[in-house]
């Protein structure tokens, strides 16, 4: 039995470093997930910045052991700010030999490779498709290893447990994740205790279990500070950052945009009715939505398609509540028709697409930033839609509530994107209080009639009546609606004006809305790398890197992507070089060429994975240098 | 002060009518005037939503609220406003392609579903709109502009679809006869859950007189078979003819009343709550039987909306909810 | 030189098969091969159409032609690929969301027009391959991610719906139940027309158990009717119990025989041609009926291929009409 | 009874005009389309150039005698090149009050308009919202005016034809369209003939009727040849106009785009396998196809929505047919999600799109060119489609062709834009002899199997091999393929070499298709005109009047809409001044803005209407006056 937690030495004579990386990795059945989050909010606790990625098999249940099969969880903790889980791993923990083989590339040469040696049989060799022990063959000379038998010790931790159950026994390996992360949580100096509350709480109904993984966190824990560590290899502290103060917690960006079209229409005394049809990585949504469910004033509707999602999405719009619905590429696409019926109704929508690796079913399980164009042209006849991007896991929340106030000021659908990868995501996230509730805002007629289609001078948007109430009846409809009156009508030049004011209500956001800011560094030099959506960490980590270097860049980020911000164009004149990285061919890119009409330099990355911080990095270098002509894309 | 009841004239919106001088339409939305009149339906809690075709825009010429949507969602916007709405008293008007080419989908759902509604399926066995192409409901070997050789479609007959999606309440009414119009969607108007009406409609343009048997005064005495709960299945001039089972093949029979021994007793009496004598009924069509109108079947089951959870309404019960939402899981303070 | 008979194996193709160990789908596809193996199918003449889903991964596990298209749409490229190769043995394989979720529609008119191919329902009563959302077919009450106070939608029957689609071949069998599943394909195969089989398929990962009682073999002496035509419809370990018919209710009873006066001679024979007592089949289900499994309803119609005007394949004779066309009306000379 | 018709001496004294604009008006009921059509052959024989211009009512049968019943047919006939049915009519004929009313505004002032007075009765007028009959009260004073009792002329016509059944009698004034047309065609010195012989077609089976209809044709005639003209008027000539010698006929933008299908078909020894779902104005197509049908070796099949219209046509040509769907802008929306899968699945598809006024419904008997940017960008993921758009009623056929040999040689979805008006409009057409019949291209995979995403190094199209094909099974899917091999991969660097190969194929077709060329004008210079689509006309004959004028200004029409012609940008930077007039609200023009990136001038028009010569005439005036400074529209 070991002596209580809290007499454990932590470790001494630690390194002080201001990040590190660290990957947790191995079957989807080995607690990956549960393990790194942990890792996370011990760090949080402790005051560090982080930004965390979980990735998943694509396959439901790929069989045990396989490449297929791996599961894994990243997570960057840092003393200042940090954006992206990190490029390559200062620490990786690998359960399995399948866990080590997929991530091994991605570690730091000189990293820390921890593995449960004792999952490494000839079986799980061969499954992973090993010809020799890794541990053997000398391919992990380059790293610092730290190979331990965690099954063992943890059979050992369980087996002198009193009072187990057989089969609890039997299973004690399951606990082999908890045992690491002890490890690791002493590693990098810190206190499991909110883990050990965790653990009580998860297991609250099945004591027996609590105790074995309490055992084996603990028990790691020790081990660390009593295990004689490999040579060269020693404890790491990363400082506390610096933060606001307040209440924080950790946020996925589908959380943060569920708790922002919540707080939206909450502010806007409106109910909100979410439509949606199960797609990956938008179903979270849908998931989270109905969990709240009616208690919290939300109605929920799995709806038999696509195009009756969005349908009944409008439906509830007509009928005074705010109608939502959430997808992915190929829904979108299904969408589309009907978003051209709320353009012409001037019924508000939020719709959100959660964009994934296309074309067609693609990468569903990627991320991508490929549906801009879509959302931005993607429908028949003049049928603008405001777009907007969430850009990090916690912006979400900002952007769902402007999303729900544009809606509603302009009548009008709004698009808001997010991609696979922010849906995962997290980072921590200081909670605001929620919006006060407040009336809904559009008047009623009154009893002497009212026009459907006049429009308020400011926004252009046209009275909200449902159905229901009194005075107010009128047929709304697809055909071409007479200016004010609403009434169908084929009149030309009616169809000219109706067309121009339809244009000049979304293009005119751009003179209501902020102007774009620059998100960092100088507002005119030598480049801006402007970005959209996910590439914001590592725009962001890259351009901090580069500045520290003493390279002058500026970041600008645009959340507002249709209409483009007002000053967007003067203000990207200031700047010699564009980069535009993007995850797609280089579809912000044309859109800038079209508006600024300069050139625009685009950085494009279809792997279905995120920028490495050093890849935008090199490419800044590279058109500074020269290296790179100017607009060298094309 | 008294305020007289409301009138038919009084749903008919000021817009100019655009049907065909002629058009089965005319009657039926004579006949929804009559049915909210009758029930002094308050204008601003009714809404009539529909798709795209003749039949379609429906709306445009009630005064109520009104929706003329997209072609074949009508029956999904419907169920949004129903999930935002319980109380409003909903109508789908939409025609055989509008329902049953690009909507089947959203009706199959609908009906399984049981969203509380009322749902007018204007029947003209054609696309009118779009000028004259074949609908799911055109008869095989139909000639028209996209089959010009004749349809190779079997098409789709709307009740029997109705009762295998599941639907509660199934009728079917002929646009010329008014009394059973009004009555059957009186009826449907009143059922809890989708109230489906299959209304036979005669688009005098492109496919004239497919429905005169049971237009026509007289031959629809010998063509339609008037359904009421509870009575015989009898049809003829001399209401002397009627349905008999034939329970060793599961199929109905037209029997003559004192011919061959048939007595009034062997004629079988409607019920409305039976499943399976519906689908008989539903198969049931010119020449070799009567067509048989009024309810098909009604089988009250809990709606949609019945379903659902009661929703929170008050905006401060939602915050917290939505605040405690924010603060669960690990959180921690700095 | 003899060529020796394919084998199942034959029709597996080289890729790892990527469903969760245990599922339904690998006894569903050893079926199939057998089925083709035992017609010594040609490989390249067979095609597999399948939309999205886990069971949609089928074709890339069939050494034969494959397509995996997308969500819903099976229907509508297996009809095209008919229409352009009428010869082909084309087979959709589609799970109950992507056949009666979203691609309830294109189900219907493949039904109505019945194209010559086999489709297989690998119904599951869930969505596996997007984590377990609710289906169609779930039952009321399910619980699910997108359902966590349970499922408010009444479920489609899937062979109600067929029938009333105008379906003329409707099947259904269970995953585990080889010998069934074997001989129900064939004759699904072999069907002139759209051979619609319902497949049981049990997802162990989000809705294990659904199908217990008629997957377990103890069990399914009791839950499973499995139906023969021209036999009558008796079940149970002894064979004891069967359905009878009660003609005044127009339903289906459980006797059982020797009890209460009940005889062999009362027990419904199983027609497969009768489309009512189809339905009424249709209509059962445990726990108050048992399961009937099987073919439900064969009634061989003309195909919508049979039913298409032959087209012309000379080139030249294509050429003739196409100039033919392209001088026909007035025309002058300059 | 008049003398036989070769006897009656045409009009003498004609003035001699190059062009003249005609416009039959009146209920739907009235034979106004027969009437125009014959008019525009009779000139057609007479060897003038023309252009005519259908319109019908947007409802099915709209009151008889209301504005909203009112059908018209327009044609302009020249001595020389035209393109357009002209903006202002010099001769309306208007059957009753209501086509009056309707068409007036478009008369020129000094115009001809001949009325039937007879039909101007109380009822008529009131019908037609006139308090007082327009002849009467000055309002046509502007106009010459030529106003006949034609349907009492008429009636005294068939009483005085023996045997004649009383019903004909009493239908008599049917044939006021072949009265009035017998006018016409003496007024314009046309030989009616072949009217003559059309009627005795047309009513073989009823021999009364063609009497009838003979005797109305011929007392119009005579009419004209003995009546007293009002003072001032006299008969016109219009000189035949130079034709390359050949075989003629009428052809509309439908019928020309049928015809290209099936000869392009052909030409790759392939049948076409039409899927379509109607709507209007692209059902057209559908019964075109379907008339020829399965004896031309056309299969076509009218689906139950869009969705399966085109799932069946990919299916198609999954089975080594070419599928072909077309549809209208809504119904386009919901093809997007397929068109990726055939994007993605790199199969030949042909995608027409006739577009109409949107956004949704919009006005759909309108025409409108709104659907650009859908076609190009509306899709979601990295999705790149070749475009085409076709400019006249005729160029379809060559256009059609093209499409489907790009389909076939690059394995690609290719679509093709149209617009309601060009399925209508029709224009003379040089029969061409059909292509000769060639055997598939695609060569089979012998039996050492073979690489279904393998690529030929020219296109990068890959293999054709359908079902039933030896040799050949291999699956085929919308999640990503492995290069070369074509089985499911999620591998990273396979992604984004997939997606750069599907982009490079389809922009890289910019370097195997023709270079853009000037239409008309210098190819250097202060201002081109750039069109696409059915601006062609507007544009040729606006160019062709102001070079005549002495103007300088060259036309570019654009066919090849994405990629853009390699040389476009190049071309373009010739001009000072580029003026871009679209039927949108400039989606082309802001795809020149991202080509070229210099400013463009966009010249938007979304009446339903086409453009009027002299808009565009105005449109470069102001350019070059200076009035309108470069870039004016933003
Ligand atoms: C997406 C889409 N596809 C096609 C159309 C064209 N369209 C309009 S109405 C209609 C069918 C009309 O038939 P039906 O529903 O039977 O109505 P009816 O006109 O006969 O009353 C069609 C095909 C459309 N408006 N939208
Ligand atoms: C247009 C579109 N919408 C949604 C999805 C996501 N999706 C993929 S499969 C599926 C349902 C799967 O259920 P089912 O058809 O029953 O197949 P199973 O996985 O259970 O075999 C869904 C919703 C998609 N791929 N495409
Ligand atoms: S076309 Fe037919 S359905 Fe449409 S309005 Fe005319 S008669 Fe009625
Ligand atoms: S999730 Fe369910 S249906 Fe899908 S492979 Fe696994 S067990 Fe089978
Ligand atoms: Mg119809
Ligand atoms: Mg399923």
């Amino acid at each position: 039995m070991n002596a209580p937690l809290d007499q454990t030495e932590p470790s001494t004579h630690a390194r002080e470093v201001d990040h590190v990386v660290i990957r947790f990795a191995g079957d989807s059945g080995d607690g990956i997930q549960a393990a790194g989050t942990q890792f996370s909010i011990e760090s949080a606790l402790a005051g560090n910045a982080l930004s965390t990625f979980p990735d998943f098999p694509s396959e439901i249940r790929a069989p045990a052991g396989t490449l297929a099969g791996v599961s894994s969880y990243q997570v960057q903790v840092a003393s200042g700010p940090v954006h992206t889980p990190g490029d390559k791993l200062d620490v990786l923990i690998a359960f399995n030999p399948a866990a080590l083989k997929a991530n091994l590339a991605d570690v730091k040469i000189g990293g820390l490779i921890i593995t449960d040696c004792g999952s490494f049989t000839e079986r799980t060799l061969q499954k992973a498709g090993y010809e020799t022990n890794p541990h053997e063959d000398g391919s992990l000379e380059a790293y610092q290893r730290f190979c331990l038998d965690i099954s063992k010790m943890v059979r050992e931790v369980v087996a002198a447990l009193p009072d187990v159950s057989t089969s609890s026994r039997k299973d004690a390996s399951r606990a082999k994740n908890l045992w690491a992360l002890g490890l690791v949580l002493w590693f990098f100096g810190r206190d499991p205790k909110a883990t050990l509350d965790w653990i009580d709480r998860k297991f609250a109904t099945s004591p027996e279990t609590a105790r074995i993984n309490r055992a084996a966190l603990e028990e790691g824990y020790h081990f660390g500070a009593t295990a004689l560590l490999p040579q060269g290899l020693e404890p790491v502290r990363v400082p506390a950052a610096e933060a606001e103060p307040g209440l924080y917690r950790s946020v996925t960006g589908t959380e943060s945009l569920v708790f922002g079209l919540v707080a939206g229409c909450l502010e806007q005394g409106r109910r909100p009715v979410y439509c949606s049809y199960p797609i990956t990585p938008a179903s979270n949504m849908l998931h989270v939505l109905s969990k709240l469910g009616a208690e919290a004033g939300i109605r929920t509707f799995q709806a038999e398609d696509e195009l009756a999602a969005v349908c009944a999405a409008i439906g509830a719009s007509y009928a005074g509540t705010v109608g939502i619905t959430g997808t992915s590429g190929p829904g979108m696409a299904l969408k589309t028709e009907a978003l051209g019926l709320a353009v012409a109704a001037e019924l508000p929508l939020v719709v959100i697409n959660v964009q994934r690796g296309g074309p067609s079913t693609g990468l569903p399980t990627k991320a991508e930033q490929s549906d801009l164009w879509q959302a931005v042209m993607g429908r028949n006849g003049d049928a603008p839609i405001p777009v907007l991007a969430v850009s990090t896991p916690s912006s979400g929340y900002a952007l769902a509530r402007q999303a729900v106030r544009i809606a509603i000021s302009h009548m009008t659908p709004v698009i808001l994107l997010s991609d696979g990868y922010l849906a995962n995501a997290s980072e921590p996230w200081r909670i605001p209080d929620p919006p006060s509730p407040a009336p809904p805002s559009a008047p009623l007629p009154g009893s002497d009639g009212f026009s459907p289609f006049a429009r308020d001078p400011e926004t252009l948007g046209r009275p909200w009546v449902p159905p229901g109430t009194p005075g107010g009846t009128h047929r709304l409809g697809g055909l071409e609606r007479k200016d004010v009156t609403g009434e169908v009508s084929y009149d030309p030049d009616n169809h000219q004006r109706m067309t121009e004011l339809r244009r000049r209500k979304i293009m005119g956001l751009a003179d209501q809305l902020p102007e774009q800011a620059v998100t960092s560094g100088p507002s005119e030099g030598r480049i801006a790398v402007v970005g959209w959506g996910s590439t914001f960490g590592p725009i962001a980590d890259a351009v901090a890197s580069l500045q520290a270097g003493g390279t002058e860049v500026a970041h600008i980020h645009l959340e507002q992507l249709w209409p483009l911000p007002k000053n967007l164009e003067a203000l990207l004149q200031g700047f010699e070089h564009i980069l535009v990285p993007e995850m797609n061919t280089g579809q912000l890119a044309w859109l800038l060429r079209a508006e600024c009409l300069r050139p625009i330099d685009s950085l494009s990355k279809v792997t279905g994975q995120l920028f490495k911080v050093a890849e935008i990095e090199a490419a800044v270098r590279d058109r500074l240098s020269g290296a790179a002509p100017r607009g060298s894309n094309r | 002060m008294t305020i007289e009841a409301r009138k038919p004239k009084d749903y008919a919106s000021a817009q100019e009518v655009r049907w065909c001088p002629g058009c089965g339409n005319y009657s039926i939305i004579k006949a929804v005037q009559k049915v909210l009149a009758d029930a002094d339906a308050r204008p601003e809690d009714t809404v009539f939503i529909s798709g795209i075709g003749c039949s379609s825009r429906f709306p445009y010429y009630m005064e109520t609220y009104g929706f003329h949507t997209i072609h074949g969602r009508a029956a999904a916007v419907a169920t949004g406003v129903k999930l935002a709405r319980p109380e409003l008293d909903v109508w789908v008007v939409s025609g055989d392609g509008d329902s049953l080419a690009i909507g089947g989908n959203h009706l199959l759902h609908l009906l399984r579903r049981n969203a509380d509604l009322t749902y007018l399926l204007l029947n003209n066995e054609i696309y009118g709109l779009t000028k004259g192409q074949a609908s799911p409901t055109s008869r095989l070997g139909t000639h028209t502009p996209s089959s010009p050789f004749g349809t190779v479609d079997m098409p789709v007959n709307p009740a029997q679809f109705a009762l295998g999606a599941g639907g509660r309440f199934i009728a079917r009414a002929v646009d010329t006869g008014m009394p059973l119009l009004v009555a059957t969607l009186n009826r449907a108007r009143d059922f809890v859950g989708t109230g489906f009406v299959e209304v036979l409609q005669n688009c005098l343009v492109f496919n004239d007189g497919v429905f005169a048997n049971v237009e026509d005064k007289t031959s629809a005495k010998e063509s339609l078979l008037i359904l009421e709960h509870g009575q015989p299945m009898v049809f003829g001039a001399d209401r002397e003819r009627g349905l008999r089972l034939d329970p060793a093949r599961l199929e109905l029979e037209v029997v003559e009343i004192g011919r061959n021994g048939v007595t009034e007793a062997d004629i079988l009496i409607h019920d409305e709550t039976n499943r399976t004598q519906a689908w008989l009924l539903a198969g049931c069509a010119p020449p070799s039987f009567p067509l048989p109108a009024g309810v098909l079947y009604a089988a009250p089951d809990r709606s949609f909306m019945q379903r659902q959870m009661a929703i929170e309404a008050a905006p401060e019960r939602v915050r917290e909810r939505l605040a405690a939402a924010m603060r669960s899981g690990p959180t921690w303070t700095i």
